[in-house]
């Protein structure tokens, strides 16, 4: 279903929304960093933000979240689910959809986990269009575009936004701004086909994925690793700003009663040394160069069919040692 | 007979020390303060270090006044390169002082000198009898702590204070917070003047002392580039070698100082004689209601001027925060700073008292020669003295009590001062 | 079940360690209430020469006189922990180890000669005895005391971190500094566990917890730096300031200046 | 949490996840580091769903302290009943340790893939076990002698370091000695050549028992690749070696199955440490595993 929001209406659509939960929406914090924060105006947001440096999974997978409280007295693990809020995602890019489809994939369909599951319910999201910079490759990796995943996306038009309905939530959500909305026209969609054609031509990066899973396998003992490796400072920035990137560390905390506690999950790094470590000291990826090799690995490979790589950017923009991911993929290839 | 009376560890105080009193029939030989905390030779490493990092090193001398050695280097620096800062930088700095007075000097006064007038090893066993005023002395200390953790970053060895500003303006909300705390914990202040006007300070340590403090201008307050003497003379800070004659002694890593052939005090009960006329408010009035138990001579009054100081402190937190409030936080940034080869010195007024900053720098603004005289320096060879006079009082009023626990008469003489920042 | 007995100590450093106990103002008493206290210099005269079950430590080896009490302290305790970075790797006080000789501080400072105190080059208690724990931080951060010190209490050793301030800079959602504004940070090699104080500020990490043990990549970060802007003494100075005793920075340190002289003698 | 909300959460949480009371009934130490463990789930519902095959392991949790996977060590006779054997190695290990009986433990599970069991049937097997790999290897065993008729000859070869080391060490001298009138050959070896106990073993059956390390009982043994499957479970270095041996003797990559130990965390497939792979090959031990077939390992680098 498509719909039109025009442009003198998008603030009372906005403030619409803040009575459907919290909305978060980019806000730029500093230089080319941004961050999906509570906003409570359109004008605290730059909607032609190139990416967040903490991607949206955030939401969902907390980077510190309590799982469960425990009480030794009383012999329980109490699930840390506190009440359940109604949260809107604004101005989610296309990338960023694929990743959340995915991460449901993985989070939601095969023992399903709670605490992301809840969250993720309790969400809508709503995407709007981008331009590419030097850095994106969704193109190439065929997430440049969602047809699902989202609740409504805006795509912008001069005076207005051309609006896609992606669920029926989106619906709902139409419906009770009816007034705001009106049917696209002719000229609406004509638009709204140059643009996206105009988009695609923007792109200055590619990566042939074609068989990389072939081209990552006979590269297992290549030296690309090694030298990489040399420059890398095992920082984990990569996995954590990483939109599909999704391990996690679980430790327990006891309070000062000695009794009671918490146990607690954060966002862990396959670039960390303790990743594959066990006890009695046997690590199964001691070096850096098998962690940076792991990575890329995971990130060239399939889950359900879908990469695990989206093509933000993010790895490469907040890289410390300006580690490219795109040049060490072709590397890989052989293109490089 | 020779007799040594020795203190192997002094204990509740900052860093280590040890006291030995030889005494040979009625004639005490020798006494000697050693300070044997390590050396850790500052001056010599942080040469060649650019001036941006040099508060971040310096700073860590000594953790109870961290601040203070932050603030005296960032202070060298600035007049080294003729940085003026912003009126809200001032505050701050004034803010984060204070803050710093009130943590140390609560757990200076509660839980390192009042244990031995009450009797006990130290806070925690005092708690088991007196456990309503030592939690409030740990707020209290608390308090301090915040304005730490708020301005500087956190509590010992923050880093948001630098060169030429501060790098992140603390929120209103915090502000607010700390004043809140501030008000609520001033009766705890009170209750410490109040209770070391009531305790009897022993007299044993009696002899003539010199004291010296920073002249803060209008107010009283712990920054200044001049130094009061007891003796009536006024100096600039950039003279410090000759009012401190630093010297080096074989038993004790700390150096030794003297002004004019004498020994010397430095901290809080110098600053509050000095500067009586410029407290204000309740502090002042604390002060006119037991003006004659701070006695020049006696350094145990000390931690009376101490209590005092405390008061004040909490107050001027208040102020300062007032007043930046008032004015709205701006996120100035730091000041630009041109960087030339000059030498800079200044002084800040530490808990434990005046404690000095002189750098030279090299064009790029790299240290070339670094020197740092700190407070206990100052106050080490003023000790000896008062041990000496604490041991013969020992030795012709051989009072029981003193005899057997001859720590009694030498540990409130090492918490008069709390050793420390060798 | 008998408390178990803590001594709580201090060798050469600034006692920030100690003080960050002492500043554990909301849990101090709860936590304590737990041990009998046999000895804790700079917050009680009590003392009484037992063994121990847990022995902090703080401080450097930095005297003859610190390596005699270390030793001691070892063998009368079951638990040694070390506490903050002076005990771990030296901290500042081992920013010129292996640059500049005890005789010439000595000399620099004191103006007197070499044997003049029982000084050692500064070292981290590991380099004289078995540690069982180490807490890193300059200060150690309250938070993690209180796990080591609740882990203990439960029966274990708490988990340790080895991974770098990177990592909670990303937690927290603070713009990495060396990438938005070029700061010469010092997170990718430092251990993390302060969760980013300074990034957080909008400050460069000038690694107070420690470059990470065998993992902390300081030639690369050189590289960075470099790139950036920054000169070799610079940097090195830099990465001396809490790795003075680490052999990845000592030996880039030789490198560099092998390859200046090497340079100025051409000239 | 109000009521309707929990009954609603219990719900939507799948079963599998959730950390279910369990008290430990029997604590037998085995050995100076290892510990064999019966527990008993409190939640009788619980542990009638709680079905699962020898291979398969658990989740455990001490409160305070954390949680570790575990495999089952035996094969599901009471349900109401678990058996785990545990050795201290670490934080939560060394905290199970501590435990007593009537303490609790939380468990969920179970996980992997375990055995296949049902394919295995008609077939002979092999067991190769190295120190505390024998635990995963001890549900197969009794599986199939629980199931003695589904199964051919069984063949147990066990390697140990000495003779404290050894594990359930009744019932295995019992097979050891005894095995044969099942149809079951329990063959030991053991590393440390100056053990006076296992020497003693080895005089005593010398066709069984040998110094040296587990695979030196393929001497010993006379075995047809043909309808047999071979289970190997052993600290990492082991697997190499034994499947070099099953190779030489015509065993085929799909009918050698092998058990695999990496860090877990949720132990189904989401925090990520225990991936191993390249390319497209990439797997999640806990989840695709820990059972792997040597194929499996052929076309996944890094596995074993
Ligand atoms: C499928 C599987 C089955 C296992 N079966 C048994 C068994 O039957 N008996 C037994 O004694 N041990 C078994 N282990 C090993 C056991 O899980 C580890 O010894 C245990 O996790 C160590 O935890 P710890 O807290 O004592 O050690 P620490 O070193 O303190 O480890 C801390 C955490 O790291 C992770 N970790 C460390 N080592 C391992 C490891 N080897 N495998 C997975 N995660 C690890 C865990 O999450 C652990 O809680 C098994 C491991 C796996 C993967
Ligand atoms: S962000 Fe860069 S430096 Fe850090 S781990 Fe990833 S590749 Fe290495
Ligand atoms: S600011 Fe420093 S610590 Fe933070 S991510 Fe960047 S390099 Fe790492
Ligand atoms: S960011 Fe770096 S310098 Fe700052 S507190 Fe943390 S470790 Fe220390």
């Amino acid at each position: 279903m498509y719909k039109k929001l025009a442009k003198t209406e998008f603030p009372r659509f906005f403030e619409g929304l803040g009575n459907l939960g919290k909305v978060y929406g980019p806000v730029n914090i500093e230089g080319s960093t941004y961050e999906f924060r509570e906003v409570q105006s359109p004008e605290e947001m730059d909607l032609k933000y190139t990416r967040t440096m903490i991607p949206p999974k955030k939401f969902f997978l907390g980077t510190k979240e309590t799982m469960y409280t425990f009480d030794e007295e009383k012999a329980v693990y109490t699930p840390a689910i506190g009440k359940q809020e109604k949260t809107i995602i604004f101005g989610i890019h296309a990338c960023d959809i694929h990743a959340l489809k995915l991460l449901d994939k993985v989070y939601m369909d095969e023992l399903m986990d709670l605490f992301y599951t809840m969250k993720r319910r309790n969400t809508i999201l709503i995407g709007i269009s981008c331009h590419p910079d030097e850095y994106c490759f969704c193109k190439s990796m065929g997430t440049s575009y969602a047809t699902d995943g989202f609740d409504l996306f805006l795509h912008e038009l001069s005076d207005g936004y051309f609006v896609r309905v992606g669920s029926e939530k989106g619906h709902q959500i139409i419906e009770a701004n009816k007034p705001l909305f009106i049917d696209a026209d002719e000229k609406d969609v004509e638009e709204f086909k140059m643009n996206e054609k105009k988009r695609l031509e923007e792109f200055n990066l590619e990566l042939n994925v074609l068989g990389l899973q072939d081209m990552l396998d006979l590269a297992y003992e290549s030296p690309v690793w090694q030298e990489t490796a040399d420059e890398c400072f095992g920082c984990g920035t990569c996995n954590l700003t990483c939109p599909t990137c999704r391990c996690y560390d679980v430790v327990d905390y006891v309070g000062l009663d000695l009794k009671t506690g918490e146990r607690v999950r954060r966002w862990d790094s396959c670039m960390l040394r303790k990743h594959g470590l066990v006890a009695g000291g046997l690590n199964f990826r001691p070096t850096r160069t098998e962690r940076l090799r792991n990575r890329f690995n995971c990130k060239g490979s399939l889950t359900e069919g879908m990469l695990n790589c989206v093509g933000c950017g993010r790895c490469t923009v907040y890289c410390p040692a300006e580690i490219n991911f795109v040049e060490v993929m072709k590397k890989v290839i052989g293109e490089l | 007979m020779k007799r040594v009376i020795e203190v192997e560890e002094l204990t509740r105080v900052e860093g280590h020390g040890r006291v030995e009193v030889v005494i040979d029939g009625e004639e005490i030989k020798d006494v000697n303060m050693a300070i044997f905390e390590g050396p850790r030779f500052f001056e010599a490493f942080i040469e060649t270090v650019h001036y941006e990092k040099v508060p971040d090193i310096m700073r860590r001398i000594c953790a109870i006044c961290t601040a203070s050695h932050s603030l005296a280097s960032i202070r060298a620096i600035e007049k080294a390169f003729n940085v003026k800062v912003t009126e809200q930088t001032s505050l701050l700095r004034d803010l984060l002082i204070h803050g710093e007075m009130i943590e140390s000097h609560a757990l200076h006064v509660f839980m390192l000198a009042l244990p031995d007038y009450l009797g006990f090893p130290d806070a925690v066993r005092m708690a088991s009898k007196y456990p309503k005023e030592v939690k409030a002395a740990l707020r209290l200390k608390q308090a301090g702590n915040m304005v730490h953790n708020i301005v500087s970053g956190r509590e010992v060895h923050g880093m948001n204070e630098r060169v030429g500003g501060f790098s992140t303006v603390p929120s209103e909300q915090d502000l607010k917070q700390i004043k809140m705390v501030m008000a609520a914990t001033k009766p705890t202040a009170e209750l410490a003047v109040d209770l070391f006007a009531k305790l009897e300070t022993p007299k044993f340590a009696e002899s003539d002392n010199v004291l010296m403090a920073l002249d803060p201008g209008d107010k009283f307050g712990f920054m200044g580039d001049y130094v009061l003497v007891s003796d009536g003379t006024r100096h600039p800070v950039e003279n410090y070698q000759a009012l401190t004659n630093e010297r080096t002694v074989k038993y004790s890593h700390a150096k030794f100082s003297s002004y004019k052939g004498s020994s010397f005090m430095v901290g809080a009960l110098p600053r509050v004689l000095l500067n009586k006329d410029k407290l204000e408010g309740t502090a002042a009035a604390l002060y006119d209601e037991h003006k004659d138990l701070l006695t020049q001579n006696n350094t145990l009054t000390n931690n009376l001027a101490q209590a005092i100081e405390l008061v004040h402190s909490v107050d001027r937190c208040i102020e300062d925060i007032d007043a930046l409030l008032s004015n709205g936080l701006k996120n100035e940034g730091l000041v630009e700073i041109e960087v030339k080869a000059n030498r800079g010195t200044a002084a800040v007024e530490a808990p434990r008292g005046i404690l000095y900053h002189d750098y030279t720098f090299d064009g790029e603004g790299c240290i070339v020669k670094c020197n740092v005289i700190t407070p206990t320096a100052q106050n080490a060879a003023n000790m000896e003295k008062d041990y000496r006079a604490a041991a013969k009082r020992l030795i012709s009023e051989p009072d029981e009590k003193l005899v057997n626990a001859s720590n009694l008469s030498l540990e409130p003489t090492t918490h008069a001062y709390p050793a420390r920042c060798t | 079940m008998a408390k178990p007995k803590l001594g709580i100590f201090s060798l050469t450093g600034c006692g920030g360690d100690q003080l960050m106990i002492l500043n554990m103002e909301n849990e101090l008493l709860d936590l304590l209430s737990y041990f009998e206290i046999k000895d804790f210099q700079e917050g009680s005269s009590y003392h009484e020469d037992v063994e121990l079950d847990i022995a902090l430590v703080e401080g450097s080896v930095s005297t003859e006189t610190d390596l005699k009490r270390l030793k001691e302290i070892r063998e009368k305790s079951k638990t040694l922990i070390a506490l903050g970075d002076c005990a771990i790797g030296g901290c500042v006080q081992a920013m010129r180890n292996g640059q500049m000789s005890m005789a010439e501080r000595m000399k620099k400072v004191y103006g007197v000669e070499e044997d003049y105190y029982d000084v050692l080059e500064p070292k981290g208690l590991s380099a004289h005895v078995k540690v069982d724990l180490e807490i890193p931080g300059c200060p150690i951060e309250k938070t993690e005391i209180f796990r080591a010190i609740t882990s203990l209490l439960h029966g274990d050793l708490p988990e340790t971190i080895d991974y770098p301030v990177c990592v909670e800079c990303k937690l927290n959602g603070y713009p990495c500094v060396l990438v938005e504004k070029g700061m010469p940070c010092l997170g990718p090699l430092t251990t993390a566990g302060c969760d980013a104080r300074c990034p957080g500020l909008g400050l460069d990490c000038i690694g107070c917890r420690g470059p990470i043990p065998d993992e902390a990549n300081a030639a690369a970060e050189l590289d960075v730096l470099l790139e950036k802007g920054y000169d070799e003494k610079y940097i090195i100075n830099r990465l001396r300031f809490f790795g003075g005793n680490f052999e990845d920075i000592q030996k880039l340190t030789k490198k560099i200046s092998e390859r200046r002289n090497k340079t100025e003698g051409n000239e | 949490m109000e009521e309707g909300g929990k009954a609603a959460l219990s719900k939507i949480a799948p079963k599998e996840l959730v950390l279910s009371p369990a008290k430990i009934v029997k604590s037998e130490n085995m050995t100076e580091i290892e510990k064999h463990l019966e527990l008993e789930f409190q939640d009788k519902d619980y542990a009638k769903g709680f079905v699962y095959k020898p291979g398969q392991f658990v989740e455990v949790s001490v409160m305070g302290v954390g949680e570790a996977p575990i495999s089952i060590c035996a094969a599901r006779k009471n349900p109401d009943i678990l058996e785990l054997c545990v050795r201290r190695v670490g934080r939560v290990t060394n905290a199970i340790h501590r435990l007593k009986v009537g303490d609790l433990l939380w468990i969920r599970g179970p996980y992997g893939n375990g055995f296949p069991m049902e394919k295995m049937e008609g077939s002979n097997l092999l067991l190769v076990g190295g120190g505390l790999g024998i635990a995963p290897l001890r549900g197969v065993l009794q599986h199939a002698l629980m199931n003695r008729e589904k199964y051919g000859e069984i063949l147990v070869l066990y390697g140990i370091r000495c003779y404290t080391a050894m594990l359930f060490r009744d019932e295995f001298l019992h097979l050891f000695y005894e095995g044969d009138k099942q149809n079951v050959k329990f063959y030991l070896s053991y590393e440390d050549s100056s053990d006076k106990a296992c020497y003693e073993l080895a005089c005593e059956r010398s066709d069984r028992c040998m110094s040296g390390v587990v695979t030196k009982l393929f001497q010993l043994m006379k075995i047809s690749a043909e309808d047999t499957y071979a289970v190997i479970c052993g600290p990492p270095i082991m697997y190499k070696f034994v499947v070099k041996e099953l190779l030489q003797r015509n065993f085929s990559p799909k009918q050698i199955y092998m058990t695999l130990e990496r860090r877990m965390k949720c132990g189904v497939g989401k925090c990520g440490h225990c991936i191993i792979g390249s390319g497209s090959n990439i797997k999640y031990v806990c989840k695709d595993g820990p059972v792997f077939t040597y194929w499996d390992a052929l076309n996944t680098k890094g596995m074993i």
